[in-house]
């Protein structure tokens, strides 16, 4: 089955790996004209196809040393194979034994490529194709490979990446080369890493000065090795990497802080982004639009729509699905407001059953149209992964990105309401009705624009959420409520209250996570809101005046 | 079961066999005292230093220009608003300010508001069932009956208010001046001691007014009764007594024509009516 | 014409009138068919009422067995789990079905079962559960406890060398049973009570910074540390997202899941999850001609492309497969009848082996790891040598210690206790009502 | 007197005539009439009307509510659920040893999430009387503190009808979790038998059928009495002039409170009839959709009549029944059709019509009174 290795054997391997790419590199010209001046005919005898074959056939026990064969064999294709091989694009033909690259492994039919020439093989069934097997421990092992071919890259910040790789990675073999490679290495942070890196080895092999290193460093790994420190035998070692763990405990703390903060805002960018079209719909024209949460889903489905248009460009569909999402809700609202709100003008309570049975049609018709199933939105480059600020607290980009459109999108919001004609209008209609009529504002047109720009925003925020969570038939009904209660909550008709009550109520939430749990914090935050409504009925701001009683 | 005999129980005395008089204590002094009361909404004072007091049996009409808080002084009077400083006090005994609207109508304060509301769902005759002076306490409500003399009694409202045809109509139907009656009916019902009426007469015509006007007179002596009106005439018609209100405070009081001629009501009020 | 057939049902429903199947009798074997195409449920079960459909149509291009037809009776639960009684009542009752497939959650399973077992009826039950339950009337053709947590566990120590655990599941029966399981069973393998978080979410949970980052956290403590997910459906994309975008890697800390198959991943974009683990008996990927014929069966009946097919479809695959051989053997389709049949009845699964029907009503089924792959598919690291045998009762848990089932005459019990020698009241009374 | 004055009066008449009738028909097709005859009414069928009965209680309470209150409770699936679990865990521990763990007192889910002992809020619902005085006085309770809280603070209209469905929302999440013992998902079923009578019968399925028909009957004329009463044309006045209510005297808080308790009571009591008939109860019916689907069964039935909510409940039920059969993708299109319909073009509800027919002959109490709109405007 798997391949268990001694240790020893294992460094054996490493050393050799090391030494073979410091000579690859020396060797990288000559190979690379070589390939060039190499004739197809002349594949029979290219060595990497005894290499790939060779990976192909061992048993995974000595895949190991297949591995390293085609490292220290210096071939410059090795990196692309090694890869492949890494994300399980490495299969060989069954009755030709040839090994191929799959370049598209989807469907029945994959497209094949030629690893000695690149070549394109064109596509073959996937039942003639027998995958090279890999696994979690080997593919570790490749990425360490990897980094340290990575460690000789001209680009700094790669020599970082790869160098934060090696941490936790480091064992006997590799010691020598890296520090070898602090020699070399002039970029300053790049030598902190490779440093932490070796102290963490250090620390684990009991050198005390290490643990001085790492004393500073936040990096789970160096934790991972002080705690192992405090665990061992070594009396000195133990009670000073104790030390120096309660010192970076203390900055910890700081650090846990700033990410619950960080955590509760960004799940009230999401509350905010989801309620506040409600905020004008709800607020402002006094409709319960049930059918709020389909809408938000209608965005969301816009984003998997736009990327089906776009194939492999999932940012540029992202920004575009931004407009786009906004006009197919905003249109859906339009329709809603015309074909069924306008008949119950002054009956809320009507309003919700009605646009309750809208919600129905509205899920009910992705699941026909569509697909009961979610749908795959695939997150952009620029949105996945993290904003680094140490080593302790990262941001993760997309909940970032998100944050940051709720508030655009506030912002705009604000512009129009306080801004412009139509803010004003519907200022107007909403204190007067009739007053405002008979001061030549169209009502009826006022009423289908309010509607439209709240729908269109719960389109936008559709394409937000599509990035954090499911995209499927019941996207909306997850958020309706929590969108409700933040209205009512921060005060109807006050875009302010709602924007207070989204980040305040995610912020509860998040803090009182840790440890009531997921489900009793959130059972608490409903049972606080419905109490501070009875305390305060109108919400956090109350709408003031005559017009409220209205 | 027993629950059942408690309600087929057909000797039991009600509560409200006994006549509803008010405890208001009258003795020494007015019935309604105003005095230092301040309102305002965000900043705009409603209610500016406003003291006033309504002498048992009186009629009293108060005048003003819109927004000169005549509404607000009754929202207060009948526990609606509460006031940011100042007391008011029915009676010598009770402090209307610790009451709740409820309570100062079992105590015997009827309002009329300036906007005709009555029942719409319910008929004439069942609106003034509900005003009728009971108890109107939960589960005594429940088990209220229809007994012959609240017949009668509803009866008379309905001949002084003059919808004895309408009895059986849905209040909805009626039309704003019937309302305006049925609203003062409902009023009478209720026996209080102190009736607020704000603006009996919009809408009304020409001999209905002259009714009303009947009404309120006969009215005064045995309750006291303010009027809340904007058309002179009417209040011509009546009127003993007169405030008039400006920006929240009392700018002139005194029989119709000496306010009539004090200088400044003619600027604020008078003034812009001419 | 089932659509004529309901219309009349609905009309009986409506009550005094003709109970249809009377005259309709005998001819066709009536195959039940009860999956949520309606409701939350709706995403999991289409597929396999499409399934067993299409199962029925190759069947009867085979022309039937025991040369009757098989005719499939669909009714929609959806997700409703009261409704599952009243369907299934409705499909036993009125419709007089002489097996029913049917069933995803754990809750429509126990809703059902007082219904199957007052009328008699046969439920094939296709999807991974968490156990403490065997039935002299349902057949479980899903994974129990022993068939897939407790070999992913095994994998993941051994092979991975993880030393610190955290399971996190959705808080329902199946992760809280898994859970109880695997935490006794790690225990008993010597790891502390420190090295194991348990955590779980509610349904459709989609925040999940904290708990990501606690995972983090814990996972920094200088061990090996590996997820275990019972978390459900819907839960699992922002889970994934979370885990990705926080920079936990497969190789990091890998995390096995057993409630996500081909097609949860469908909804997923599974770049980021490269190698992260799930555990189940059946994988899309398995590379046997059974299952290639499957998978073209399959989309030819969908005639998607993309279509892909699951743990739970192959379950169905083989459950109808064992009720064919089943009646075949009994050569009726009494319900008595079959039910004896049908033990010890073994066919072909998808994985190139065999499975078969074991006294407890639960099957053989090998138990395959498998590796997420950026093509949303898995890819098998590892495989028990042989079949593993579902068992009904835990032995991790104090309360099923002792117990076991066997259905086969004389003891015939669903949960014989060896410690008292005695059989469980339910299973005594359902004797009981058998001698009636 | 207030109870028996309905029965005089000719619309109840006809309610329960038509209802008692129903009653005696399914039972005599039911016993007397040979399996495979087509008039044969099977116990499959009987617990279906049972379940649309149960329904019908539930959208009486609901009505009652909303129709002569004008309070749109999106929550009275909680008092239904509550009354519900109270008489699932009076099964539950019916079922003593003959769980599959032979516990005789722990209910198996405990048994195998190891539970020690029962937790004290499970103690008293091994006895019948408590648990059924239980399925009163929890959603009773329940409703009490909430009312109080809501209606002394005056939350009227929109905002009390979100709050109504936090609270379900969160008992919903709350019922989900195991930690508070109630089987969380998997909520409570296997039951074996209710007082004595084992409920895998027939006999058993009809006398409940019978039960919940009787019971209906009786909170009908609960209902009747009240909104016949004067109590009845007070919260008629609070549902549409508050303040003027309040003017002349009456604790409008109160009387709100009072109503709400008592539907929240046969809302309970229509969930303990239902449980024993599905044979199960889960937090789903907490759900905030299914409450607002009982809304709208009231709204299709006609508001403010009671009557019209029965029709609303047993049409759109049956019509469920009916439609998952045959089409069950097109069945949400279905209901949410009706939903729009219903509420833009049939305000009145089916009620509605029937009174436009029988337009002319007016009878005081008989003729629903159309609440007026401006409830939401509080």
């Amino acid at each position: 089955m798997l391949p268990r290795l001694s240790p020893p054997q294992l460094a054996f391997n490493r050393q050799d790996i090391i030494m073979s790419i410091l000579r690859s590199l020396t060797l990288l010209l000559i190979a690379l004209v070589s390939v060039l001046s190499l004739p197809a005919s002349a594949q029979e005898d290219d060595p990497g196809k005894a290499l790939l074959n060779n990976l192909a056939e061992v048993p995974a026990s000595r895949v190991e040393e297949a591995i390293n064969a085609i490292v220290s064999s210096g071939d410059e294709r090795a990196r692309g194979w090694l890869e492949a091989y890494g994300n399980n694009r490495l299969s060989r033909i069954d009755d030709t034994g040839q090994v191929v690259i799959v370049l598209n492994n989807r469907g029945r039919d994959w497209e094949i490529a030629n690893p000695l020439t690149g070549e394109n093989m064109g596509e073959m069934s996937r039942r003639e194709l027998d995958r090279i097997a890999i696994n979690n421990r080997i593919r570790g092992q490749l990425e360490g490979i990897l980094a340290m071919l990575d460690l000789n890259a001209t680009d700094p910040d790669v020599r970082e990446a790869s160098a934060q790789d090696m941490m936790g990675k480091v064992d006997a073999s590799l010691v020598e080369p890296l520090e070898a490679q602090l020699e070399r290495e002039e970029n300053a942070s790049v030598r902190n890493r490779i440093e932490e890196a070796l102290a963490i080895y250090r620390v684990g092999e009991g050198n005390l000065e290490a643990v001085d290193v790492l004393a500073g460093s936040l990096h789970p790994r160096a934790r991972a090795a002080l705690n192992e420190a405090v665990r061992s035998d070594n009396p000195a070692l133990a009670d000073k990497a104790e030390q120096a763990l309660a010192s970076i405990e203390q900055k910890l703390k700081l650090n846990r802080a700033a990410e619950t903060l960080y955590f509760g805002l960004s799940l009230g960018s999401v509350l905010v982004l989801a309620a506040i079209g409600l905020a004008i719909t709800f607020g402002v024209m006094g409709v319960i639009n049930m059918a709020h949460g389909e809408l938000i889903m209608l965005g969301a489905y816009t984003t998997w729509g736009m990327q089906q248009l776009l194939p492999g460009q999932p940012g540029l569909a992202l920004i575009f699905s931004i407009p786009a999402g906004f006009l197919v809700a905003a249109t859906a609202g339009i329709i809603i407001e015309r074909s069924v709100i306008q008949f119950l003008k002054g009956r809320p309570l009507e309003t919700l059953l009605a646009t309750f049975g809208i919600s129905l049609i509205l899920q009910q018709l992705v699941r026909t149209v569509i697909s009961p199933q979610n749908r795959t939105v695939v997150t952009p480059e620029w949105m996945s992964g993290s904003l680094v600020i140490n080593d302790a607290l990262s941001l993760t980009l997309n909940r970032l990105y998100v944050l940051a459109f709720a508030l655009i999108v506030f912002a705009a919001l604000m512009m129009i309401m306080r801004k412009t004609r139509l803010g004003l209008e519907v200022r107007a209609v909403t204190q007067n009705r009739a007053m405002a009529r008979s001061m030549g504002i169209r009502a009826t047109r006022v009423d289908i624009m309010t509607f439209a720009l709240g729908s269109g925003v719960a389109g936008l925020a559709g394409v937000a959420l599509s990035q954090l969570t499911n995209v499927g038939p019941n996207l909306g009904q997850n958020y309706i409520i929590d969108s409700f209660m933040v209205v009512v909550f921060g005060g109807v008709g006050n875009l302010w209250g709602t924007l207070i009550a989204g980040l305040s109520l995610g912020t509860i939430n998040q803090l009182l996570e840790p440890w009531a749990g997921a489900v009793l914090a959130k059972i608490i935050v409903l049972v606080f809101i419905i109490l501070f409504i009875q305390k305060r009925p109108k919400g956090l701001f109350p709408q003031k005046g005559r017009a409220a009683e209205g | 079961m027993s629950i059942i005999e408690e309600l087929s129980n057909r000797d039991r005395v009600f509560e409200f066999l006994t006549p509803a008089v008010s405890p208001v204590d009258t003795r020494h002094g007015p019935i309604l005292y105003m005095e230092d009361v301040n309102v305002s909404f965000d900043g705009f004072r409603a209610i500016n230093n406003l003291n006033m007091t309504i002498d048992d049996g009186e009629l009293r009409c108060i005048i003003g220009p819109n927004g000169a808080g005549k509404t607000t002084m009754m929202d207060i009077i009948t526990g609606k608003t509460a006031p940011d400083t100042g007391s008011v006090w029915f009676g010598s005994r009770h402090n209307l300010l610790t009451m709740n609207e409820p309570e100062i109508a079992t105590l015997g304060i009827g309002r009329k508001f300036q906007k005709p509301t009555v029942f719409e769902a319910l008929t004439v005759f069942e609106n003034l069932e509900l005003a009728m002076a009971t108890d109107k306490r939960v589960i005594p409500t429940l088990r209220a009956a229809m007994k012959a003399e609240f017949r009668e009694r509803i009866g008379e409202v309905l001949e002084t208010i003059g919808l004895q045809d309408l009895r059986n109509q849905l209040a909805g139907i009626l039309s704003h001046g019937q309302k305006q009656w049925l609203e003062i009916g409902m009023l009478l019902m209720q026996k209080p001691r102190l009736l607020l009426v704000d603006e009996p007469v919009a809408g009304m015509t020409e001999q209905e007014m002259e009714r009303t006007a009947e009404l309120l007179t006969s009215l005064a002596g045995k309750q006291s009764v303010v009027v809340v009106e904007h058309d002179m005439g009417f209040v011509r018609s009546i009127a003993r007594k007169v405030t008039v209100l400006h920006q929240g405070s009392v700018l002139a009081e005194g029989s119709m024509d000496q306010v009539s001629n004090d200088p400044e009501v003619i600027k604020v009020y008078l003034g812009e009516e001419a | 014409m089932t659509i004529r057939k309901h219309v009349k049902l609905g009309l009986s429903a409506l009550a005094l009138s003709m109970s249809l199947n009377a005259a309709a009798a005998e001819d066709p074997i009536k195959v039940g068919i009860l999956h949520s195409l309606s409701g939350t449920m709706a995403i999991s079960e289409t597929v396999l009422k499409d399934t067993v459909e299409m199962l029925i149509a190759k069947q009867n291009a085979e022309g039937g067995v025991l040369g009757r037809e098989l005719e499939a009776v669909v009714v929609d639960p959806a997700s409703n789990w009261p409704l599952f009684a009243e369907k299934a009542r409705e499909l036993l009752a009125q419709e007089k079905v002489d097996v029913i497939f049917g069933n995803w959650t754990s809750v429509s399973r126990k809703s059902v079962l007082p219904v199957v077992e007052e009328l008699n009826g046969l439920l094939f039950y296709p999807v991974q559960y968490e156990g403490e339950e065997s039935s002299e009337n349902v057949f479980y053709t899903g994974a129990a406890p022993n068939q897939q947590a407790i070999p992913a566990v095994d994998y993941l120590m051994n092979n991975i060398g993880v030393e610190r655990w955290v399971l996190a599941g959705t808080d329902y029966v199946y992760p809280r049973t898994t859970n109880k399981i695997l935490e006794t069973y790690l225990m008993d393998q010597g790891v502390a009570k420190e090295d194991i978080m348990i955590n779980y979410t509610p349904f459709g949970h989609s925040d999940w910074q904290n708990i990501v980052s606690d995972i983090k956290r814990f996972g920094s403590a200088g061990k090996k540390t590996a997820v275990v997910s019972t978390i459900n459906g819907d839960a699992n994309v922002p889970f994934y997202r979370e885990l990705g975008n926080q920079g936990i890697s497969a190789s990091d800390i890998p995390v096995v899941a057993f409630s996500v198959g081909e097609q949860e991943l469908s909804g997923i974009d599974t770049g980021p999850l490269v190698g992260h683990l799930a555990a189940w008996n059946y994988f899309m990927s398995v590379d046997s001609d059974a299952n290639y014929d499957f998978i073209d069966q399959w989309i030819e009946h969908t005639g998607n492309e993309e279509a892909v097919t699951n743990d739970p479809m192959e379950a169905h695959y083989i459950g109808f497969n064992m009720y064919i051989e089943a009646v075949k053997k009994a050569g009726t389709t009494d319900v008595d009848a079959v039910k004896d049949a049908i033990i010890g009845v073994s066919v072909p699964n998808l994985t190139g082996g065999y499975a078969t029907m074991m006294p407890n009503h639960h099957i053989t089924k090998p138990v395959l790891i498998g590796e997420i792959q950026d093509n949303g598919q898995f890819s098998v690291v590892w495989e028990t040598p042989s079949t593993v045998a579902g068992d009904a009762w835990s032995d991790f848990l104090p309360g099923s210690r002792d117990l076991i089932a066997d259905w086969r005459k004389p003891m015939f019990c669903g949960s014989f206790n060896t410690a008292t020698g005695k059989c469980g009241a339910s299973a005594g009374e359902m004797a009981a009502e058998e001698a009636e | 007197m207030w109870l028996t004055r309905p029965l005089r009066e000719r619309s109840t008449q006809i309610f329960l005539g038509v209802l008692f009738a129903a009653l005696a028909i399914v039972t005599f097709l039911h016993v007397a009439m040979p399996e495979d005859s087509a008039l044969y009414v099977s116990a499959y069928t009987v617990t279906l009307l049972g379940k649309y009965l149960c329904y019908a209680l539930l959208a009486v309470a609901v009505d009652l509510v909303w129709g002569y209150l004008g309070i749109l409770s999106l929550g009275h699936g909680a008092f239904f659920a509550i009354g519900g679990y109270a008489m699932g865990m009076y099964l539950m521990r019916q079922i003593g040893d003959r769980g599959t763990y032979g516990d005789p007192i722990l209910p198996d889910f405990m048994v195998f999430l190891n539970w020690q002992e029962l937790p004290w809020y499970w103690l008293g619902f091994d006895m019948a009387w408590f648990a059924f005085i239980m399925v009163l006085l929890a959603p009773g309770l329940l409703a009490l503190v909430f009312g109080f809280l809501a209606f002394r603070s005056r939350v009227t209209g929109v905002y009390l009808s979100i709050i109504t469905q936090a609270l379900t929302f969160a008992l919903m999440l709350a019922f989900f979790r195991n930690e508070m013992g109630f089987g969380g998902n998997n909520g409570l079923t296997d039951f074996r038998d209710i007082l004595g009578f084992n409920l895998r019968t027939d006999a058993t399925r009809l006398g409940l059928f019978i039960a919940t028909g009787i019971a209906l009957a009786i909170g009908y004329v609960i209902c009747r009495g009240i909104v016949t009463s004067k109590l009845g044309r007070v919260s008629i006045a609070c549902r549409d002039a508050e303040a003027r209510a309040r003017f002349l005297g009456y604790r409008v808080d109160r009387v709100q409170l009072f109503v709400f308790v008592v539907s929240a009571m046969l809302a309970g009591v229509a969930g303990a009839l239902y449980v024993p008939q599905v044979g199960i109860i889960n937090p789903s019916e907490f759900s905030p959709l299914f409450s607002i689907e009982v809304v709208v069964w009231v709204a299709l039935g006609g508001r403010a009549t009671l009557y019209g909510a029965v029709i609303g409940a047993v049409l759109v039920n049956y019509a469920k029944t009916v439609f998952t059969g045959v089409m069950p993708d097109a069945w949400l299109f279905a209901l949410g059709g009706l939903f729009v319909l219903v509420t833009v073009f049939l305000p009145k509800g089916i009620a509605g019509l029937l009174a436009s027919r029988r337009k002319g002959k007016q009878d005081e109490q008989d003729t629903p009174t159309a609440p007026s709109t401006t409830e939401a405007t509080a």
